[in-house]
């Protein structure tokens, strides 16, 4: 990311001979997609690409729209965060009918399945971002006490998937109870709020924080803060900046971290590949690695 | 209409013999056609494929589902009102539609042991719960008297809440192949494209030729009036957002199609997209103004900006600002008709 | 005249607002084949009363009989099916549809589909404004009429309903007599044909031409019926007021000083051509004309509210007027003929209708606004003024039509203007006030304002002015002496453009 | 003025000699008051901890911020129009405002060199900017006699995208001790809750006590009177809108202060909610009536709604359904001291 000029990709597109990819953003207005865009742009402008950023603000739709008129326009390969993994049907049959290599970053439309020919997947599990939050925890606060869980958009994936892994992990004890389960939007203030609202409804019985995202787990750690409670484990996900500073500052817990700028630029390489004509593997995995004071210095 | 309105506005004027004249006031009165004619000549001029049929059946099928929504908004804000929950009513008729709709063995989450329904079912339960859910605000409104914005205000939540709890907020796919053929084409042209046109010419006809129609023009135009001329504004006012929940439903229907999947935070923001639309469209908040016609060529206005934004490559924050610097020049030009004095 | 039963009987009636009692026991009583006049001050109730007749507003208590039937509990759609139809006093367009909608709403003619059969419509109104003698073509938007013919409109239309009782709630406040006889002769057919009408009117030589009956009202009471013929105007205002009222138009020769205001060659293309007018200090300048003249449109573009080419002066120095802000700096003020759509503020209060024009002077060193000052003028207005209203906290909305038109001469006189332009001042005014508003006007006068006012009644014109002014068609063609033997008939030579004044 | 408003109420009906009557009135006048109460006292019966000092400072600092934007949308309201930018607006003056206000280490990357600048800086950034954008709605809007609607979602869109392109996408954060401290507190009382204070006394003094707040009420009353009584309407819609704007940067001020970073993402769909508590509040969309006071409740009304729903542990989806609901039963109550006739 960088500030005032907007970081490319106003490129106009493919009139002879680079390559062009079309990229479908599910939303660019969320920090962690900036990261996975940014990691795009960075493969195709070290390799002569040009590359095209749609936002789909989160509407299926829209998106939907945004690749067939991409396919429409002549791209050579397209990269997609899909806004719902369910839905990524129409635009898998798009791409295939139009002979177009597809590779989806980040959310997995197959789940356990192998892709299709001429259809890829650069990525990782988000169930996986939630269990280890969930193990962090266990590790940290024993197997014994009250945890809040700050879920992101509730009808988001990462939000249910994430949610879901903390829920698998922390219901294997019976002294860890969940306290509460609400949305803040993947917003910090909105985090922040709940929390205050929590520490209200729960005081000292609210032991931990597993939140969705680090925009939420921070500003979790500032009601905290505020409240004068420093016995409260939070834990985010992404290990975004001001989170890694949180998590060496010893506020936060733990972040999960997501190498969202290797995803888009994976993906974009595998694009890059497939349209080539070369064959690429289909399936690529990039872990999620937990992320605590012991190891913050190596990221 | 808009062919009888020409002929209006060149009689009138003809009569005084003013033939240039006339056509300063069909420009005046169709401005945004104007506009529209403008965006697409320039797109098409910088990006030939703006104008293969393929794309304009994309265009036309992207303004669909917002498009259908924007007719029963038309209804509503020519009405004086406003209907904030259309969004959140197509998630919930969505995915009540789709837990209908969806293949034997999936089916079974939702319905153990009723294995596949017919297309009818889930198409007409989106229809009618859409139409219950607007007939409950406009009961709302019309009977407490409290403003449409708070009612449709109150139901955007609500629906969305009912749309997390039948789902459990994730979405519902596998939906039966009669289902998402409705996404497909009928010989060349897209089945939403086709679904839409149907929509435009109902509520043409309901709006232009019935007497529900008429009321709906004197309910915004001028309540009082209604009132005294023995129209019953309550039940008006009921039916109007009925048709606008119903038609919210049949986006829903189209939406389910197209993407195969309804999500319960589907089509998020819809509401205002379906309000700019019929804004462009010329329809009044003042209420007592609003066509029909007006209504699809916002609609057309919009996604005929996203796609040429989209082809043109523009950078995705640049798409934003100048999607809203657009609009709103658009209306600027549009506005020119009701200049007046000074 | 033989007996004939009464058509309708209301018995007892009471009324009840939020804080205001406006019918205290109104009783009315209408035969068949009569047009029966319900006069009072305004406030006294008239308009309540119909709106219970005609199922707008349900009676606290009392007894209907129509057609010597109980009636209760029913909707204006019920009272139209019945058979009473009614012109309402405030006008009810929905601007932006075409006249024929207007007229057929609720009761649209229908093909066998169901689907409203607009040819028919057409020529059903066609019909309906033949009757009324309106050359408009029905597809014509309201809101390109003017009020005159929106008023006809509405006659119209309470016609096409065919009743057996039509209201007529100040049908002629907006017209001028060419459409006043029209309308008169209109409800003579109608009393041929054994209709009933209720007749509302403060114009008094209206009610001695037409009407046969007339019912008084005082403060919501019931107070006289009495055949028309048998009244005299001073008992008739007495019944009214309950007091004698003796000037009608009280105009004393006051003291004419220099030419305050001169106009010259005002024109905007559309309404209005080359208006060149002078008025002096002291004088009142009468400006007559047919509906539609353009009078209205010349002094909105001397007061800066319409756009016009053309050279004003004030006290021999050129001026340039923008906007009403820029009047109102030049001590202008003016009386808006709509009051609905310019005048008021319909949800805000009394004491917020009257003061807005004059707020500059309520602010004080601190550049706050000195509400006490505020309450004090407000309250002030409205005892010289008497408008009848429970206090300045109420919204003008729920006054009657009169006091409203009060409570608006109160915001221009705040403003202490030398030069003041009343349209229409007196329409809808009762007698009582309107005597008052005159011995107003006169007196301003002669302070030393200077005043133009427009005025369709023409005895008003010619009992008022110094000096008259005639319009046609957007051209001044006459700016006549007022003299004791002018005649109406004169003035209407002017008017119609029979005769041309060569102006200097 | 309450104060006032309750004694005008008295005095009016006393002057009839009916106390009881003068009791309802009252009650119905503030009917939102009643409602507001009750819901505290029902929340307070189930969790006690409710009424801490704590957490009503809580309640009230989550008020703040939207608070600080429903006032300034009371007076746009009230004018007839509606701001659907402050959201966006809030997000890129904030942006700006915590650009400016980054400790020297961080702020280097936007302005390199400048080093830690005082805390006027970025609040005097965020106050102009939010009342410039505001005057460019408030301008297009009276200048082409564009829908406020359109106009405002226009700039809606604008402002989110200048936020996304500042920042380009991400959050801004590392602000100085001082910025950070304007979401602490002085002594016990959090100091977004004096600033809200603050904003509410302003707000009230210029819709009461100005010549400028008698002109947002003729112009919402009737916007063609207020021309002809010499109100410079397009001067004053101006006004109007810069104020809202620049309640909006003030928020963002807050927001900054209290979550100690801005992201560009922010705020979003906070425009709704504005309206809403203004809406709640009393204040008509049909204009010419808007209270501040009115709009104080409102966004109470929705802080004490959402505090208490956590506080009862209600689950989250339930807790939409219930929101809406219970929005739609305020206002309903309170609709009723405009229960007339029938
Ligand atoms: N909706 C209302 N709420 C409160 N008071 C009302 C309402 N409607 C009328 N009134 C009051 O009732 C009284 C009678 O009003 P009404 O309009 O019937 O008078 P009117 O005789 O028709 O007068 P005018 O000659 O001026 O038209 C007035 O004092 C008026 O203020
Ligand atoms: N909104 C409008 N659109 C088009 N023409 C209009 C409009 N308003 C008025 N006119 C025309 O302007 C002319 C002057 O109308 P207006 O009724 O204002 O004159 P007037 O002399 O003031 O009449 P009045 O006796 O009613 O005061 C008429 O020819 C009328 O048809
Ligand atoms: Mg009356
Ligand atoms: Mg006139």
């Amino acid at each position: 990311a960088c500030g005032g000029g907007g970081g490319g990709g106003t490129e106009a597109p493919a009139e002879g001979g680079a390559m062009t990819i079309g990229y479908a953003s599910s939303n660019l207005n969320d920090t962690g997609q900036t990261f996975v865009a940014d990691g795009a742009r960075a493969y195709a402008e070290a390799n002569g690409l040009t590359i095209q950023v749609q936002d789909a603000q989160e509407d299926v739709v829209r998106q939907q729209d945004q690749v067939k008129t991409m396919i429409e326009q002549g791209v050579d390969a397209l990269v997609v965060v899909p806004v719902d993994t369910e839905a990524m049907g129409p635009i898998t049959a798009a791409a295939q009918e139009a002979g177009i290599p597809l590779v989806y970053v980040n959310r997995n439309p197959f789940g356990e399945d192998q892709p299709p020919e001429g259809i890829y997947y650069v990525g990782s599990q988000e169930i996986v971002a939630g269990r280890m939050q969930g193990e962090a925890l266990v590790e940290m606060m024993g197997e014994e006490g009250n945890v809040g869980i700050l879920m992101g958009i509730l009808s988001n994936e990462g939000a249910i998937k994430r949610t879901e892994g903390n829920e698998e992990v922390l219901g294997q004890y019976a002294g860890i109870n969940i306290l509460a389960k609400e949305t803040g939007n993947w917003q910090r203030d909105q985090g922040m709020s709940l929390t205050e609202n929590w520490l209200t409804a729960y005081g000292d019985d609210l032991n931990a924080i597993l939140a969705n995202n680090d925009e939420m787990a921070l500003g979790a750690v500032q009601a905290l803060q505020a409240a004068g409670r420093d016995d409260v484990l939070v834990m985010g996900v992404d290990a975004i900046p001001d989170a890694k500073e949180a998590v060496k500052g010893g506020s936060l817990a733990a972040t999960v971290l997501q190498d969202l700028y290797g995803q888009g630029n994976m993906g974009t390489e595998i694009a890059h590949q497939a349209a080539q004509g070369n064959s690429p593997a289909q399936l690529t995995w990039i872990d999620f690695v937990p992320v605590t004071i012991d190891n913050v210095d190596e990221f | 209409m808009s062919k009888e309105s020409v002929e209006n506005a060149v009689k009138q004027n003809g009569e005084n013999g003013h033939a240039k004249q006339a056509a300063i006031e069909i420009l005046k009165k169709y401005g945004i056609v104007f506009v529209l004619i403008l965006m697409i000549i320039g797109i098409s001029v910088l990006r030939p494929n703006f104008l293969t049929p393929n794309n304009i059946f994309n265009v036309l099928t992207q303004s669909a589902i917002f498009g259908i929504m924007a007719l029963g908004m038309t209804l509503v804000i020519t009405s004086k009102g406003i209907d904030l929950s259309v969004g959140s009513v197509l998630a919930l008729t969505g995915v009540v539609a789709a837990s209908l709709g969806q293949s034997a063995a999936a089916t079974s989450k939702f319905f153990p042991g009723l294995g596949e329904l017919p297309l009818i079912v889930p198409v007409l339960a989106a229809i009618l719960l859409g139409a219950l859910i607007g007939a409950i605000n406009g009961g709302l409104l019309s009977y407490t008297g409290i403003p449409a914005f708070i009612a449709t205000l109150g139901m955007m939540t609500i629906a969305r809440g009912f749309a997390l709890i039948y789902t459990g907020g994730s979405p519902i796919s596998s939906l039966t192949p009669a289902f998402t053929r409705l996404g497909g084409r009928l010989g060349v042209v897209p089945i939403p494209v086709i679904i839409y046109g149907i929509m435009i010419v109902i509520t043409w006809i309901l709006l232009n030729n019935t007497q529900f129609g008429k009321n709906v023009y004197a309910i915004g135009g001028n309540i009082k009036a209604a009132e005294v001329s023995g129209v019953n504004v309550k039940k008006n006012l009921i039916l109007i957002y009925a048709y606008c929940g119903m038609l919210a439903g049949v986006a829903a229907i189209v939406f389910a199609g197209r993407v195969g999947s309804v999500h319960p935070g589907a089509a998020t923001g819809y509401e205002l997209t379906a309000i700019a639309a019929t804004t462009i469209g010329g329809t009044s908040h003042a209420g007592g103004i609003g066509t029909v016609w007006g209504a699809v060529v916002g609609a057309l206005v919009l996604s005929v900006l996203r796609n040429g934004l989209t082809l043109l490559g523009v950078h995705a924050y640049w798409q934003q600002i100048i999607e809203g610097m657009i609009i709103v020049v658009a209306v600027i030009i549009d506005m020119r008709k009701n200049a007046r004095k000074k | 005249m033989t007996e004939q039963p009464h058509v309708l009987e209301m018995k007892n009636i009471i009324k009840n607002f939020p804080g205001v009692q406006a019918l205290k026991n109104a009783e009315l009583s209408v035969e068949a084949g009569e047009i029966h006049a319900l006069m009072g001050e305004n406030g006294a109730g008239k308009s309540t009363l119909m709106k219970c007749l005609i199922g707008i507003h349900p009676p606290t208590s009392g007894e209907i009989y129509f057609d010597g039937k109980l009636i209760e509990n029913y909707s204006t759609a019920d009272a139209l099916n019945m058979g009473i139809s009614m012109i309402h006093q405030e006008l009810n367009p929905v601007e932006h549809r075409p006249i024929m909608e207007n007229i057929w709403l609720g009761r649209e003619p229908k093909n066998r589909l169901g689907l409203v059969d607009h040819k028919k419509m057409y020529e059903m109104s066609k019909e309906v404004l033949e009757l009324i003698d309106l050359k408009e073509d029905p597809r014509t938007e309201m809101r390109h009429l003017t009020v005159a013919k929106m008023q006809m409109i509405e006659i119209a239309k309470a016609i096409s309903y065919n009743a057996k009782l039509i209201i007529m709630d100040e049908p002629t406040s907006a017209l001028t007599n060419k459409e006043v006889e029209q309308l008169f002769s209109i409800m003579r057919k109608l009393k041929e044909n054994g209709k009933s009408i209720i007749y509302i009117s403060h114009k008094l030589d209206e009610i001695f031409a037409i009407t046969d009956k007339v019912t008084v009202l005082r403060d919501g009471q019931y107070i006289a019926t009495e055949k028309t013929a048998d009244l005299t105007v001073e008992r008739m205002i007495k019944l009214m007021v309950g007091r004698d009222i003796t000037e009608m138009f009280p105009k004393v020769a006051c003291e004419i000083g220099d030419v305050k205001l001169e106009v010259k060659n005002l024109s905007n293309g559309k309404h209005f051509k080359n208006v060149s007018f002078q008025v002096r200090k002291g004088e009142i300048l009468g400006v007559a004309g047919l509906v539609g003249a353009g009078r209205t449109e010349v002094i909105e573009a001397i007061f800066g509210i319409r756009s016009a080419d053309g050279e004003i002066y004030i006290d021999g120095e050129r001026v340039s007027i923008h906007s009403a802000e820029d009047a109102i700096n030049n001590k202008m003020a003016l009386l808006t003929e709509d009051r609905r759509m310019n005048g008021i503020f319909p949800m805000l209060n009394i004491l917020q209708n009257m003061t807005i024009s004059n707020m500059k002077s309520y602010v004080k060193k601190n550049k706050l606004v000195d509400h006490k000052r505020m309450k004090t003028d407000a309250h002030r207005f409205i005892e010289t003024l008497s408008v009848k209203t429970p206090g300045i906290h109420q919204k003008i909305e729920n006054l009657s039509g009169g006091n409203q038109q009060k409570v608006l001469v109160a915001r221009w006189l705040l403003t202490e203007p030398d030069i003041l332009f009343l349209d229409e001042p007196t329409r809808g005014i009762d007698v009582g006030a309107k005597a008052e508003i005159h011995k107003l006007i006169t007196s301003l006068a002669g302070q030393g304002k200077t005043i133009v006012m427009i005025s369709s009644e023409l005895p008003e014109v010619m009992g008022m002015s110094d000096r008259i002014m005639v319009m046609h068609e957007g051209r001044v063609t006459g700016i006549i002496e007022n003299r004791k033997d002018l005649t109406q008939e004169e003035i209407m030579r002017y008017a119609t453009g029979a005769v041309e004044e060569k102006l200097a």
